[in-house]
């Protein structure tokens, strides 16, 4: 299978008051055409980072400082802006955790539509128009022509999450990247969202990459997942494996960490201590000041992602609890 | 289950985190990258020792006061007089020490004053809320419906021209701009949950008000109060120019500017002393006022 | 059985009328709380479930008085506190205290945490000097955390470490009651964990009686004894916890939310309830029950009468006309 | 809230700000004074005349009785007599308001014209040459004072340069040569109604100066607020994912940044148009320019106290109108505006 975007050893640090964030240590994760690969983690994993640097729209103090993001075989950290340009939208498109400040609030949901399809598609005012109508549609808006008319504060949180969605459609990209969607959504308009994408990846073929601090959010939607912790991807595989044979304490912590009806009465397993804040590089394994099995190997070299099964190559894993050298 | 300090909790190992300044510090540390910032604050630093010491500084002492020499009046810039003498022959350097004690002080009273009517205003009609805030806005909109150089120009001139009225009027044109920051301020401040423990403890208004808005509001009023500063000045050279504000012979950069306009033309130097050391000035406090708000910046949004 | 009451609330309703100043149209008043009638036990947790403006924060803040209702009394221990004085009151406030839902706005930035935390204790105690360092030094490792974090201030804390000294602030003067309003929302599920068992370990310990206020149903079923769950401002299902795990929760509202949750385990999964996603207005309820027109089930009925809440059983009251239908059938 | 309700509410409370401005320009006018019939009579009062004074401003009068005749004179439009001329000020306005209000209005042209575009461009190119370059520039006319900028001017391109009139409307023989018919009191306009070419031209040439040492200010203040709204509207999320949406860079800036950072620009342009007005007292004085400024710092001379209070007033309710009106503006271009 060829992926269509493969993020290899990204770096990205960002220059802060503080001094310098290492927000993004050396993720690698690819999504292939046609998948929801779901991209999770607790806050300051560097997962939205990692999107915002995708698309080369890291704010001013943060940089790419190595690694490779490759869109259908090019290389986007050496593309020109020109090149970016027309990419972004036309390739790949992105929608954000807050809808209501991602619309711009003085112009009517229609001309925004319409002003994204005019810029890709040189469309005439008719087809435009008529096209904008599809797209609302499409995302289960209901009265599509009042929407049009329609400015963003007018709308629902759900409901402007749907136009976001049907900005991104209205470029033609094939890649969405959906960044913490529906965390600003109330839970049973979170799951209208997601069905929404699933039905949008099988009816248009739409790739995604969907970010998210839920798990139970990546177990109903993504077809594979990575996990990510201190900026680099701890854990990676077909959603199911990850989140059943889990391997990486981390994700054994997560998931064991989770509140739910089974384990009332009793504590919850927690992970000690909380997430790093990214102001130094921790040595070795990032997750050793945290992990209940840590090692002497933990705290001196970082562990490589290496397949669980060897054969098998999908569900991989950087821990040395699992990595041939140390396994005797 | 032991005893009551020692109840069982679950593991805790967590670093702080790193830098741990104190707010101002690290306004400093912004701050003092931007050299302009620093020019200004050497500007200030040089007028306002001059102004403080200006009998040490100058050989003429009482010319700076006003007394004439109608002799050596209309002097060029000479090696006796720097900056040249006046229509009365005084010395213009002298004069320009001397009214430096009359625009600055006035310019920071003014601001002073301010502040200390504005800001309590705010923070009672932003805190309290209801009619009591109403009425507080009604009568900040009132007063920032007239255009403040007017409204102080007519106060001034029924009160009668002096320094103190002067000062009073500008200052009465000038709280409401306080009363509306801190009120803005002190709204989003309430939002925060502090504000609300505080009441869920039961301590009393005026202490919230005291200890936890007034505390937390300063920030952004220091930082407008430096570019008020200047524009304090502007607005009190302007109405000692038009000849409210300290009477002659004392003197001020405003009503020397005004004294020396008509031989402008021929012999520029003693109102184009006066007009320079006001834009200086001036100039000092925004470029002080806008590194000072660069810097805060951070610490403005967070609220 | 009386004795086993903490709280209660009658008929408790509060209003918002958005301020339009002078010369404004009357565009309808905000029912943030409708005739509200809640009991809470001593040492129980009771859990408030809903999603955003349905009048769940709000709950919170009537009950400590932060807000004042509309209509309607608030009784903890037998007093109704629109009926106390207002130093009668005061000295109330030492028996509830709150935690809010952002820890990093829970302190004022400019105190150090003895300050803070030595606050509540100077208000209301003559503890001073020696003794309330004492005092404060025990409260912070109540909460699992060091004692030099007195001498510290809270940009120098995580979100968890923040909460857990605001957690202490509330225990400062030995309360009975807490309003607990989305503790944990704004943490990280590693960091949840650790305060809900924070939460419950010190519930155990100081006999402390628990409104716990989220939007999430997972960790609501997980840490409450029971759950009542609200619509635009009105309390539709009151449900001991293990019976709604059990899946006996009647109102469809419930079950639609029970539903919404996304399961890691997709075998756990329930039959998801659909409901059109057009969002409610608490400015303008809708007629008869506030939820018909979401409702899949909704009858003729439903647009008309508005339902009772009735009980079902001894813990289990609900607000819809099919609890009847499905008694008749 | 419905647009109309919007407009009815604002209208309401203009009136009230307007029925406030009248109380303090009362209170002023009558109580502030330690002796208001003599403030009222002017220097060097006779016992006569400050008797006669008390009478007309019934100043033995309660207080809201003193101002309920105040307040219905001023509905009549009856401003009073200033003290100097013996003129009813209502008259003596009608011939100096229009000589300011060319110049304010010239001064704004011009202040706005330049410093729009440029707190856009600087903006939008936030540490280029150009935003250092109009920053400088920008901080430079907000500091500066106007009269003596005025001085420098009159040196430069007067005494020096030999290129504009020193001071004036108008010089002394085009008047008589080539004399103005007064249609609007706007001699720019007039002149060019007239199709009087060479009065146009020397009229012209007069306003230069003055105007350009009123615009400062308000090219200062204009350069640097919509530099910021330009700056604060492009970090908002939308404009991020317009930018995600690939479109490009000068639809980003010029539409849709643009609507969004147009509301602070309106009130710039409120701003500065008081600045303008006020501005106008003093560059009138340095350019001999007969209108309002000269009139009022005439009046602050010879302490004619009723020309003070009314110039004041009416320069206020100018002020308010034209706030007034830029509201409107807004509550048609932002729908939100009548939400809030």
């Amino acid at each position: 299978m060829t992926e269509l975007l493969t993020v290899e050893n990204l770096h990205v640090v960002f220059q802060t008051y503080a001094g310098t964030v290492y927000a993004v240590n050396g993720m690698t994760f690819s999504v292939q055409p046609g998948e929801i690969f779901g991209l999770v983690g607790e806050s300051g994993c560097g997962k939205s980072v990692a999107c915002l640097a995708i698309l080369r729209i890291l704010p001013g103090h943060g940089r790419i400082t190595a690694g490779r993001v490759l869109f259908d075989g090019h290389d986007l950290t050496q593309a020109k802006e020109s090149e970016m340009q027309a990419i972004r939208g036309r390739q790949i498109a992105m929608i954000f955790q807050d809808p209501s400040t991602s619309l711009n609030p003085v112009f009517t949901v229609g001309s925004q539509i319409k002003r994204i399809i005019r810029h890709h598609t040189q469309a005439s005012r008719q087809a435009t128009e008529q096209r904008a109508l599809e797209l609302l549609d499409e995302v289960a808006l209901p009265d599509p022509p009042r929407i049009m008319q329609a400015y963003p504060h007018e709308l629902s949180g759900g409901m402007q999450q749907r136009v976001m969605i049907a900005m991104a459609l209205a470029s033609g990209a094939r890649l969405l990247i959906a960044d913490e969607p529906t965390t600003a959504l109330d839970v049973t308009i979170q799951n209208q969202i997601l069905e929404l994408l699933v039905e949008l990846r099988r009816h248009v073929g739409l790739s995604i990459l969907l970010i998210t601090h839920n798990l139970g959010v990546v177990a109903e939607t993504c077809d594979r997942v990575g996990v990510a912790y201190a900026g680099q991807i701890v854990e990676i595989g077909p959603t199911s494996e990850v989140l059943h044979t889990m391997k990486h304490p981390y994700t054994q912590g997560l998931l064991a960490a989770l509140p739910s009806a089974q384990q009332k009465g009793r504590d919850l397993l927690s992970i000690p201590g909380s997430v790093p804040n990214g102001l130094s590089v921790i040595p070795g394994c990032p997750f050793h000041p945290r992990c209940p099995h840590v090692m002497e190997v933990c705290r001196q070299t970082p562990p490589r992602l290496t397949a669980v099964n060897p054969g098998e190559a999908q569900h991989q894993v950087a821990c040395y609890l699992y990595s041939p050298e140390t396994a005797q | 289950m032991q005893g009551a300090p020692g109840i069982e909790v679950s593991p805790f190992v967590e670093p702080a985190p790193a830098a741990t300044y104190s707010e101002w510090r690290l306004i400093w540390r912004s701050f003092r990258q931007d050299k302009l910032a620093l020019i200004g604050l050497a500007i200030i630093l040089v007028f306002i020792l001059g102004a403080a010491f200006a009998p040490l500084l100058t050989p003429y002492p009482e010319q700076g006061r006003g007394d004439p020499n109608i002799l050596e009046k209309f002097k060029p810039p000479s090696a006796a007089h720097p900056l040249g003498t006046d229509y009365l022959g005084r010395d213009v350097l002298a004069r320009v020490l001397y009214g430096g004690r009359s625009s600055l002080s006035m310019g920071f009273l003014v601001v002073v004053i301010a502040v200390l009517i504005g800001v309590p205003l705010g923070a009672i009609a932003g805190y309290l809320g209801g009619w009591v805030d109403e009425i507080i806005m009604r009568a900040t909109d009132v007063f920032m419906a007239f255009p403040s150089l007017l409204l102080a120009l007519a106060i001034a001139s029924a009160l009668g021209a002096g320094f103190t009225n002067t000062m009073i009027a500008i200052a009465v044109t000038w709280w409401p701009w306080y009363t509306r920051l801190v009120r803005s301020q002190t709204l989003s401040l309430r939002e925060r949950f502090f504000v609300e423990a505080a009441r869920s403890i039961g301590l009393p208004g005026h202490k919230i008000v005291l200890t936890h808005v007034l505390p937390n509001v300063m920030t952004p009023v220091w930082v407008q109060a430096t570019l008020d500063l200047g524009s304090a000045i502007l607005i009190s050279a302007a109405l000692n120019f038009v000849g409210l504000g300290v009477q002659p012979p004392a003197a001020d950069w405003g009503n020397m500017v005004s004294q020396g306009r008509l031989y402008f033309i021929d012999r520029p130097w003693f109102a184009g002393a006066a007009g320079a050391a006001i834009f200086l000035t001036v100039l000092a406090f925004n470029f002080i006022g806008d590194a000072l708000r660069d810097a805060a910046d951070p610490y403005l949004r967070r609220t | 059985m009386s004795d086993q009451i903490l709280l209660e609330t009658r008929r408790l309703s509060k209003y918002f009328h958005p301020r339009r100043g002078l010369l404004s149209s009357k565009t309808g008043t905000v029912r943030a709380l409708e005739d509200v009638n809640l009991t809470i036990y001593r040492q129980e947790t009771l859990g408030v479930v809903g999603e955003s403006g349905c009048g769940k924060t709000t709950l919170g803040r009537v009950l400590l008085n932060l807000v004042k209702p509309t209509s309607g009394q608030v009784i903890f221990e037998g007093q109704d506190l629109s009926s106390l004085e207002r130093d009668a009151l005061r000295r109330l406030r030492r028996e509830m205290q709150i935690v809010f839902q952002n820890p990093y706005s829970s302190f004022d930035p400019r105190f150090s945490m003895f300050r803070s935390l030595a606050e509540p204790l100077t208000t209301h105690t003559n503890l001073r000097g020696a003794a309330l360092e004492q005092r404060t030094r025990q409260l912070v490792r109540q909460v699992g955390m060091p004692e030099d974090a007195l001498s510290r201030y809270p940009h120098e804390f995580s979100g968890g470490q923040l909460q857990r000294l605001a957690i202490a602030r509330a225990l400062a003067l030995n309360p009975k009651f807490i309003v607990l309003d989305e503790p944990t929302s704004a943490l990280d599920v590693s960091v949840q964990a650790q305060i809900l068992n924070l939460l419950r370990n010190l519930q155990r310990h100081f006999k402390l009686t628990y409104l716990f206020i989220s939007h999430d149903l997972s960790v609501v079923q997980y840490i409450s004894d029971r759950i009542a769950v609200m619509y635009l401002g009105k309390v539709v299902e009151l449900i001991a916890a293990p019976s709604l795990v059990e899946g006996q929760a009647q109102h469809p509202y419930t079950r639609a939310l029970l539903s919404a949750i996304p399961e890691v385990h997709p075998e756990d999964k329930r039959e998801r309830i659909v409901m059109p996603s057009k969002a409610p207005d608490a400015a303008r309820p809708p007629s008869g029950c506030s939820f018909h027109p979401r409702c899949p089930f909704a009858m003729e009925i439903c647009a008309q009468v508005e339902p009772p809440l009735e009980q079902i059983s001894a813990e289990h009251w609900s607000a819809c006309h099919l609890i009847h239908q499905s008694l008749q059938n | 809230m419905q647009r109309w309700e919007y407009l009815l509410k604002r209208l309401f409370l203009a009136i009230v700000v307007l029925f406030s401005i009248s109380l303090i320009t009362f209170f002023i006018a009558r109580v502030l004074p330690s002796d208001p019939a003599a403030a009222w009579v002017g220097p060097r009062p006779t016992q006569e005349q400050i008797a006669k004074a008390t009478q007309t401003l019934g100043l033995d009068q309660p207080l809201y009785v003193q101002y309920w005749r105040y307040l219905t004179s001023l509905l009549r439009g009856d401003l009073g007599v200033s003290i100097k001329s013996r003129q009813p000020i209502l008259t003596e306005l009608k011939t100096y308001l229009p000589a300011t209000l060319e110049l304010v209005i010239a001064s704004m042209i011009i202040g706005e014209l330049i410093g729009l575009p440029l707190g856009v461009l600087s903006g939008a190119w936030k540490g280029g040459a150009l935003d250092n370059f109009s920053r400088i520039l920008a901080v430079a006319c907000v500091s500066v004072p106007t009269f003596f900028l005025g001085l420098l001017l009159q040196l430069v391109f007067f005494a020096r340069l030999k290129l504009l009139p020193i001071s004036g409307r108008i010089s002394n023989e085009i008047a008589i040569n080539y004399p103005i018919t007064p249609i609007t009191g706007f001699y720019t306009i007039d002149t060019l109604i007239a199709g009087n070419w060479p009065a146009f031209q020397d009229v012209l040439l007069h306003l230069i100066l003055p105007a350009i040492t009123l615009a400062a200010f308000g090219l200062g203040l204009s350069i640097r607020m919509t530099r910021a709204s330009i700056i604060e509207t492009l970090n908002e999320k939308y404009i991020l994912a317009a930018r995600v949406a690939g479109l490009p860079r000068r639809t980003i800036l010029f539409v849709l940044a643009l609507k969004n950072a147009i509301m602070p620009t309106l009130n710039v342009i409120g701003l500065s148009f008081v600045y303008s007005l006020t501005g106008s007292i003093l560059v009138e004085v340095i350019f001999s320019w007969p209108g309002l400024g000269q009139y009022l710092t005439n009046a602050v001379l010879s302490l004619d106290f009723p020309v003070i209070v009314s110039v004041t007033l009416v320069v206020t309710v100018f002020y308010v109108a034209v706030n007034l009106a830029l509201d409107l503006i807004q509550a048609t271009i932002d729908p939100r505006v009548t939400l809030s």
